[in-house]
């Protein structure tokens, strides 16, 4: 199922979205009525006072005090906006990481010239070591396999799995230059710092796998081919059993697989 | 210096190596008017792949790859190579050099140099009543370096490693990998180097050399707008400097200021020092290119004002509080940079501070835009030309100040950053902001400058041709940006949403192309003009300010009596002269 | 400023006494540097004595001490935008939640 | 046309009391102040997030960097004095000490050549994790190896090493370690995981410092310039226009000044901490 893209923002199908498009649509009507309402007054004085026989411009200024009261409106609605909409969706985003308790799905991301790998930690719940030495072709993330942790591990390129209704944590990196990890349809963007791993979370309502990863941030020549696909499973038993097929295909990185 | 002006000089001493501000300004206005018609050039091609993914562009692409043997291509060859493919159709690192070359062409060498470099020159000491600049040669000087970036600039396009490809932000590690950027830098180097030496000279003009009588609260707001630009660019553009020293040594000298240690690029451990920082780069560009959009914007926003006040036939409604904003305008614009980095994963404490100041800086604009807006109420609207620009700045000017907002807000910008929604939002405030005023600014002085006034008609076709165009391209952007597609793409059907929104790129793409043409009249017009626009009078606008009180165009010195200046800039249909205006200046001192 | 020759003769001595400090300063902070201090308490004692150096060179040999006022309120911007400059370390390193990966 | 007269070039302006020049040449330093703010914003920045910076003292040589020191301000000293000079209507003594300012000056800038030029002959060896425990003697630094190259073919390399820290007496700096009595040793350059001479390429602390030092360099050579044209040439202007060519002075000594202030900023952070 391909969902239904358009002139506005795409379809949302994440827990903490429906806040950031809210924010999105007030603000819009917020800008649309004070320039509607702005522009018909310009509107209106282009025509009432246009330079014609009969009529002159008065030297004596308008004594206006709505003008004082729309700033202030405009100030006040800034401060609602930022305060009562803005910072709340934003700290929930960027603070309220979920907890252990909430035994989120920790995936490593790592982008690089033009790819996205996604690593993931398998059972054990720890991802293997990885050094830039090993980053091979046949080992896009460099993954240490002496590291007994790697043993379960499974990395995939371009194409991002994961479970419905489950707190997901994606530690975003990069090999090479700046990327940006972006799903549209879940509203989460956060740029790939070389040298940095940063976290971001977020939780699917839906499932597909029509759904793309995209790299929004200029990474070089191919920059635009640097989509990845995603797939959301129904639930966690279905996205395990996708885990342990993957797992026991014998690729590189499972052959030590007991 | 002063002692110049009594000798006869040559041609080349009078109009090449002048040291005259007038003939500078105009040296500056052409050069980057030039400049703007390249960059637009440059973008008409990216439209076409943009609408047309993957297809041949029409005439040029067939003529670059022509030009792809070695042997026939001629100087062609490296800029054809770095290009097209051999099938005339655009390559991707093409796009990239065309996307970084036209926003730093635009923004460089384009709007700064005729907002700044043109009008700042030709009418700020006109304005204030001084024979010229405070340092003649430091003025021409200049202009000579800007010239000279200008020209590294132009010259990197046919060298064999290209143009830069990395956007006009540059950001490292991809700016200090990929080809072309050294000569990108050197070019920023001498740019900057102009700026400063330009803002120096700025400041001390309008401090030191205003007429008798003409104190700072009679100044007309185009001065002070060009005074707080100034100050803008004489404090945000050495920390930029230093930022391009650092990526040079990067490039040329082999450190790693920007390259973290451990970085694989196409599977191979750079041999590089490693432990520096990318984004030390980005806090230092955007320390710079926050106050820069400032820069664009506050010369464009004083000849609004001078226009609307001339054509309203009325003083300015709250030039006081104009000026003050301005000033607030001009010291937030340094606080507020890390809005360009919500997505760099800062902490919290610094996301909600750049959000406020964000939220602050906006009152500021909104007070300026108000307080044009009131100036109409009781006045006496003249359509004239120049004033049909200044009016169409207004609202579109609001558009792309109204969608700012959102980007300012961190939860908001998840989804808009990097989005073409950035690009509709900048555009709106650039091109339908900043350069119709441009345009309003060349209609409106160029009778001073020549002596001949432009034709109506053909402004009347450049006008609408340009509204009606520039809005046909920006508007679709927001929508594209909403639906999600990226900026900088070189194909945006390979995503569901962007193939959804195509259409919507095709009819920008054509918007473009049709506001090519819209500039035909104005080309024709600007030059035409020259032999056959009617010849105009001293003050054909029927102007108060300085420079229409004296002879068209200036004489050397600028002024024949020396000015003394009795009232405030926009004494229009004054009580005793209900159909007039006063002069600032008296007619003889 | 413009002064008589008299008062130029004054400044003449002022300018050597400041000679003699900014050497024995130099040599101070040399002198430090080999104490082994803590690095915390090195930063402060060597940025300490290097901004004592750098008044004197500013209000005697540039001649701040009685400069005009319109130079005082441009450097006091200058100053303000320079402490912004200088907090972009401290915002970039102490509060992201990114982590740093000393691969 | 007196009208075309600019004015305030040798008198100053009634309300600022200053002349254009001394106006412009105090915004010129606003701006340089940004320029270097930025520099050494980044200075700062690049140390903290740094894992391993070195004490300047061990990779640069103080006492070369402590005469610079004392050769530059002495020369601020005589910039003053030639405009004092001056004032006191003392052009002979202005040409005396004008000119010991463009020879302190050159003097700085020899200095720092001999400064630079042995940090490129001058070799470190970062090694190979692995190979670490192999040179465990030689060793100068967390993983790596100092010294001068003394042949190499395509798989070894013989290396005289510097003293290895630990040793006394070795805490002066390693241009001198050329001195110190060291056998040769041989290193695998399979066990090498970057080889590279003291040049700006070897670690961001010898970036910043080649970058500052030379920008400030670069500064040294634009006041030379601009004092060696008042010497010569343009102290013709001493007679012609008194007024004008004192202002000049005196903005060539601003800058001056600025250049001394800005090293007096730099030689601790860079050499001493
Ligand atoms: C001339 C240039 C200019 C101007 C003036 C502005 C003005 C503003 N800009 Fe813009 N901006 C750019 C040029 C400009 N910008 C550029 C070039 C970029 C992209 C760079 C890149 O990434 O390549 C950018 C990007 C950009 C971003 C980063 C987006 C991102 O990358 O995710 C943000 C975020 O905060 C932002 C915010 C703002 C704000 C809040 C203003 C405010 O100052 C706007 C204030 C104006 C108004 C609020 C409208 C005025 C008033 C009215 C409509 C009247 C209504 C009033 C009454 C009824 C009383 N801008
Ligand atoms: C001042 C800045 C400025 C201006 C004016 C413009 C003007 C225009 N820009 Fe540009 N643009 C940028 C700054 C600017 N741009 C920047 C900074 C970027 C980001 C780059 C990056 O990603 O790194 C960008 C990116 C950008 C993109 C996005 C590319 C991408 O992300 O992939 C697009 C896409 O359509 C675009 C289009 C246009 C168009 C159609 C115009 C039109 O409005 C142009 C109109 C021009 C004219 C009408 C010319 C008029 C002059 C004459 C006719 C001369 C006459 C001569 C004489 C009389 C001598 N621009
Ligand atoms: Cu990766 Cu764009
Ligand atoms: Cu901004």
């Amino acid at each position: 199922m391909v969902p239904e893209y358009g002139l506005w923002l795409p379809p949302d199908i994440s827990t903490h979205g429906y806040q950031v498009d809210r924010l999105i649509n007030v603000l819009h009507w917020f800008m649309a009525l004070l320039f509607v309402g702005w522009g018909i007054f310009f509107t209106y004085c282009l025509f009432k006072f246009r330079a014609r026989t009969g009529h002159r411009a008065n030297y004596e200024l308008p004594n206006a005090k709505i003008s004082k009261w729309a700033e202030v409106a405009v100030a006040g609605f800034e401060v609602v906006l930022l305060f009562g909409l803005a910072l709340p969706v934003w700290s929930q985003v960027k603070s309220d990481f979920p907890t252990d308790e909430d035994n989120p799905l920790r995936i490593r991301v790592i982008g690089e010239q033009f790819a996205w790998n996604f690593h993931y930690a398998g059972p054990d719940g720890i991802h293997g070591r990885t050094s830039p030495e090993l980053m091979k072709a046949d080992n896009l993330i460099g993954l240490d396999m002496s590291d007994p942790d790697a043993a379960d591990d499974l990395v995939t390129n371009n194409w991002m799995h994961i479970p419905k209704n489950k707190k997901i944590v994606c530690d975003v990196s990069t090999k090479d230059v700046i990327h940006s990890f972006w799903i549209p349809v879940l509203r989460v963007k956060q740029d790939a710092i070389p040298g940095m791993s940063i976290p971001v979370w977020f939780e699917a309502t839906e499932h597909g796998d029509k759904f793309q990863v995209a790299c929004a941030q200029l990474c070089g020549n191919n920059h635009y081919t640097m989509k990845g696909d995603l797939t959301i499973y129904e639930s966690e038993e279905t996205f395990n059993e996708w885990y342990e097929s993957m797992a026991g295909d014998g690729e590189d990185e499972e052959e030590e697989e007991e | 210096m002063s002692t110049d002006h009594h000798h006869n000089p040559g041609f080349i001493a009078k109009y090449v190596f002048s040291v005259d501000h007038k003939v500078i300004g105009i040296q500056y206005a052409v050069t980057a008017l030039l400049f703007l018609f390249f960059g637009f050039c440059l973008m008409m091609m990216m439209r076409f792949q943009l609408a047309y993914p993957g297809e041949e562009i029409p005439v040029i692409g067939g003529l670059l790859a022509g030009a792809l043997d070695p042997d026939t291509g001629g100087f062609l060859h490296n800029l054809a190579a770095s290009l097209v493919s051999s099938d005339g159709f655009l390559l991707p690192e093409g796009y990239n050099v065309l996307g970084a070359m036209h926003g730093t062409i635009m923004v460089f060498l384009g709007v700064v140099p005729l907002a700044v470099g043109g009008f700042g020159n030709y009418v700020m000491p006109l304005q204030i009543g001084a024979p010229d600049m405070a340092f003649p040669k430091l003025n021409m000087a200049s202009y000579w370096v800007f010239l000279a970036g200008g020209i590294v600039m132009l010259v990197s396009f046919f060298l064999p490693q290209g143009a830069a490809q990395s956007g006009w932000t540059s950001y490292p590690p991809l700016s200090v990998i990929s080809p072309g950027q050294t000569m990108w830098l050197i070019g920023m180097v001498l740019l900057i180097t102009s700026s400063l030496l330009g803002s120096v000279n700025f400041i001390v003009t309008i401090i030191h050399l205003r007429a008798e009588g003409l104190s700072f609260f009679r100044l007309p707001f185009f001065v002070w707008a060009q005074f707080v630009t100034a100050f803008l660019l004489l404090l945000a553009f050495p920390p930029l400097e230093a930022a391009g020293v650092l990526q040079l040594m990067d490039r040329v000298a082999g450190t790693s200021f920007f390259m973290p240690t451990g970085l694989v690029v196409a599977n191979e451990v750079l041999n590089v020092a490693g432990e520096g920082n990318p984004l030390l780069w980005q806090h230092l560009f955007w320390f710079l290119a926050h106050p820069e959009v400032y820069v664009l914007i506050l010369p464009a926003l004083g000849i609004v004002a001078e226009v609307i006040a001339n054509n309203t036939r009325k003083p300015l409604w709250g030039y006081r509080s104009m000026v003050y904003s301005t000033i607030f305008l001009g010291f937030m614009s340094f606080i507020v940079w890390a809005h360009h980095m919500f997505m760099t994963g800062m902490g919290e404490t610094m996301s909600i501070f750049f959000q406020t100041t964000t939220m602050i800086i906006s009152v500021p604009s909104v007070i300026i835009l108000t307080a044009l807006v009131i100036s109409l109420w009781g006045s006496s609207i003249r359509f004239t030309v120049p004033m049909l620009f200044a009016l169409s700045f207004l609202p579109m000017f609001a558009i792309g100040g109204l969608t700012g907002l959102p980007l300012g807000l961190a939860a908001a910008d998840i989804h808009l950053h990097d989005t073409y929604y950035v690009i509709g939002h900048f555009h709106y405030v650039v091109a339908p902001g900043t350069l119709m005023a441009l345009f309003a600014g060349i209609y409106y002085w160029y009778p001073k400058a020549t002596g001949r006034k432009m034709n109506t008609m053909l402004g009347h076709m450049h006008f609408w041709g340009s509204f009606i165009f520039l809005n046909a391209v920006f508007m679709p952007m927001f929508f594209q940006g909403m639906a999600g597609v990226s900026r900088r793409l070189y194909d945006q059907t390979l995503y569901y949403h962007g193939d959804a929104v195509q259409s919507l790129t095709r009819m920008s793409s054509w918007g473009a192309w049709c506001l090519g043409i819209a500039q035909i009249p104005f080309i024709i017009n600007f030059f035409a003009s020259l032999w056959m626009g009617k010849k105009a009078n001293d003050n054909p606008w029927e102007a108060t300010t300085l420079e229409w009180s004296t002879p068209t165009p200036p004489p050397h010195g600028n002024f024949t009596t020396v000015p003394v200046v009795v009232c405030g800039p926009y004494e229009y249909s004054p009580p005793d002269k209900p159909d007039g205006f006063t002069p600032q200046m008296t007619a003889n001192a | 400023m413009a002064e008589h020759a008299h008062d130029i003769a004054k400044h003449v001595k002022v300018y050597i006494v400041i000679f003699a400090v900014l050497m024995v300063l130099t040599l101070v902070t040399v002198g430090v540097s080999y104490l082994e201090l803590s690095i915390m308490s090195a930063v402060i004692v060597a940025m300490f004595v290097a901004s004592i150096k750098g008044s004197l060179v500013a209000c005697y040999f540039m001649h701040l001490i009685d400069e005009r006022k319109i130079i005082y309120w441009v450097l006091a911007l200058t100053v303000f935008f320079f402490i912004v400059l200088m907090a972009i370390p401290s915002l970039d390193v102490h509060s992201g939640e990114g982590v740093v990966v000393n691969r | 046309m007196s009208v075309a007269e600019i004015k305030y070039i040798d008198k100053p302006h009634p309300i600022t009391g200053l002349t254009n020049g001394k106006l412009g040449i105090w915004l010129f330093l606003a701006s340089e102040v940004m320029l270097f703010g930025a520099l050494f914003s980044s200075l700062i920045l690049l140390r903290v997030g740094s894992s391993d910076w070195p004490h300047g003292k061990n990779i640069l040589d103080v006492p070369l960097a402590t005469l610079n020191t004392i050769i530059l301000i002495t020369s601020s000293v005589t910039m003053v004095m030639a405009w004092a000079s001056l004032k006191m209507d003392r052009f002979d003594k202005f040409k005396l000490y004008m000119g010991a300012t463009i020879a302190l000056s050159c003097a700085f800038l020899v200095i720092k050549f001999f400064e630079y030029s042995p940090k490129f002959s001058h070799y470190e060896a970062f090694l190979k994790p692995a190979a670490v425990s192999k040179y465990e003697d030689h060793l100068t630094g967390k993983a790596s190896i100092s010294g001068h190259i003394e042949k190499q073919t395509d798989d070894e390399i013989v290396f005289k090493p510097d003293t290895p820290k630990g040793d006394h007496g070795a805490d002066h700096g390693a241009e001198h370690d050329g001195h110190a009595e060291h056998a040769e040793i041989t290193i695998d350059r399979a066990d090498i995981h970057r080889l590279t001479s003291f040049g700006p390429w070897h670690s961001n602390f010898l970036g910043i410092y080649f970058t500052m030092t030379g920008l400030h360099g670069l500064h040294i050579i634009g006041g030379i310039v601009v004092n060696a044209w008042l010497l010569f040439p343009g102290s013709v202007m001493f007679r012609k226009e008194r007024e004008r060519f004192e202002g000049r002075v005196e903005c060539a000594g601003l800058y001056w000044h600025f250049v001394d202030l800005v090293w007096i900023f730099l030689f601790p952070t860079l050499y001493l901490l």
